[in-house]
């Protein structure tokens, strides 16, 4: 009864050279596809499909196929080995020890079946509704709507106030003072050293002439002007210089 | 249409017809700038039923559109969209009827791997989107259909799905290792 | 809006609602394929009289648009607070205490130039309004503060404002080598 139903007779019917054939089986989605137009064929509900029959009508399928040297999709070469081999089972007695059973293996297809017609079905009744750019139409030509970003500046009287007032305070002329820093004049190391080397008679290291107790910036100051000083005493005879090495302690005496 | 329409209706009407995209509540909520929005849309749908366009919710998201009887005046100065492949159907359908689903579950169904070119027109056209990964092994991209789906289909809902019901009752919508569980669960049953 | 809208007012409402442009009464004909057109586009206008949208001529072609009081809808303009530069806060403090002031007279005073985006910063807040043009060679544009200065600083006359002694005993006028340093700092950003 299904043996000529037409989706099984249309690529016979049109082919008329093997290449029309061969497209006319990239019409279907896989083999399951295959097995699916095949079962619908049968014309019965799919709950009621003769599983042994499909098996049949699609083995005989790809044979005729393959008289025609046509080439076919490796996966509907497995289905087609693998549906021998169910039907193999199907025909033999019942064996327990097989699992799963083969009755199992068709109840399988069955369901896989029925699902993929379920989603073949809803598929049409899909692309039947009523289609925005088909059926329905939106808005030819919508004027859009924007939304502007605008700023809100802030600022405080305070932050205006405090913005000028160091404008103005950068445009100032500014003003120089110059810190006074501790030194001991050459005058007041003159006065210091001649009075000292007057009261002692042995040499002395120049050193021991700075007041006690000082240090940092007054102390390499007052250093540097006793040295001046004591040149200056040598110069006018009043002391006497020595020194052993470069860098050693300079010494100095009084010559009166 | 009796009742002289308000101002938020005015307002609603005049946003609708001037969006580029369907609106959800939210979003009209922000461009009116005043509150009872969801309240006041059934009833500008109510005043617009039986005219020539008619106010529609998709997917929580409102739109004017053409009444689909007048689509015989409209169509004729427009080409058909696109037309989908069979591949292209089918796996549209069975995104849309089973999401969450991965490329693998759709192959399982379809019983044939499917070339990248279909779910790439299917993403193209906004009517699927990569919905996160299923957690099992190799962490499969998971895909589930867009509020445009259901806008371009005229669903209001995924429950809108014509039969979606039914499949689910006859358990159809099952993976087929779930259903041939059930099915020998009951057997005993059935023999007792 | 008594009147039950009939076949024809539907379809027109359809069209003119799909179409990508104004439609001429022809062309109305022509899409709805029947007579009658040009006695039911008052109707359908009239069906519209009031409501958020209005369906309108404009030299012959109909079409429908957003009512004129509803424009705000169409484009909503959002503010954002944003606090002002100090480039533009100086330059604001020496037009509110020398005004009027050209750009080079500000640019003397702050001892930095001024990038005209610093002028329209001040000039979109309505902070500032061109005052004239200083009758010297060039006649360069002259700025003066608003009356939205006063009111958004809270001063109630420009004379308000505390002089350079009360700055001074606020201490307000930094140390040079800060205001230096400051100055130095912020030039990038003039740059950009």
């Amino acid at each position: 009864m299904a043996g000529d139903s037409e989706p099984f007779e249309l690529p016979y019917a049109e082919s008329a050279s093997a290449e029309v054939l061969t497209l006319d089986l990239d019409g279907w989605e896989g083999p399951l596809d295959l097995l699916l137009t095949l079962a619908r064929a049968q014309k019965v509900d799919l709950r009621e499909i003769s599983i042994l029959q499909l098996t049949e009508q699609y083995l005989a399928f790809i044979d005729n196929a393959r008289a025609l040297k046509l080439e076919l999709a490796a996966d509907y070469l497995v289905m087609a080995a693998w549906l021998a081999y169910l039907k193999s089972c199907l025909l033999l007695p019942k064996d327990p020890e097989v699992e799963p059973s083969p009755e199992e293996l068709a109840l399988r297809l069955q369901l896989r079946l029925q699902r993929l017609n379920a989603m073949r079905e809803a598929g049409a009744r899909l692309m039947a509704r009523d289609r925005i750019g088909r059926d329905v139409f939106e808005r030819g030509a919508p004027e859009g709507l924007k939304l502007v970003r605008k700023a809100a500046w802030e600022a405080s009287l305070f932050d205006l106030i405090a913005a000028y007032g160091a404008v103005r305070a950068r445009a100032e002329v500014p003003v120089h003072l110059v810190q006074r820093r501790p030194v001991m004049t050459l005058d007041q190391a003159i006065d210091r050293v001649s009075r000292m080397v007057g009261a002692a008679l042995d040499w002395a290291d120049l050193e021991s002439f700075l007041p006690h107790g000082i240090d940092g910036d007054y102390r390499r100051s007052a250093l540097a002007s006793s040295f001046v000083a004591a040149l200056e005493l040598a110069k006018q005879g009043r002391v006497a210089l020595q020194q052993e090495q470069p860098f050693a302690p300079l010494m100095i005496r009084g010559t009166a | 249409m009796s009742d002289e329409p308000d101002d938020l209706l005015r307002a609603l009407e005049a946003a609708l017809f001037a969006a580029e995209a369907p609106m959800s509540v939210a979003e009209l909520t922000t461009v009116i700038g005043s509150e009872g929005v969801a309240g006041a849309l059934p009833r500008l749908a109510a005043l617009y039923a039986g005219r020539g366009i008619e106010l529609v919710e998709r997917g929580g998201r409102w739109h004017f559109q053409t009444a689909a009887d007048l689509a015989h005046i409209l169509r004729r100065t427009r080409e058909e969209p696109r037309k989908l492949s069979r591949a292209g159907i089918e796996t549209l359908a069975i995104i849309a009827y089973h999401e969450p689903v991965s490329r693998a579950e759709i192959e399982a169904i379809r019983g044939v791997q499917i070339s990248k070119g279909t779910l790439d027109v299917l993403l193209e056209a906004g009517w699927i989107r990569p919905a996160g990964r299923r957690e099992v092994p190799g962490r499969p991209l998971i895909y589930a259909t867009t509020p445009g789906f259901l806008s371009h289909f005229g669903l209001g809902d995924r429950r809108d799905l014509p039969g979606i019901a039914d499949l689910k009752a006859a358990g159809l919508l099952d993976p087929v290792d779930l259903a041939m569980e059930q099915l020998i669960m009951e057997k005993p049953e059935e023999d007792a």
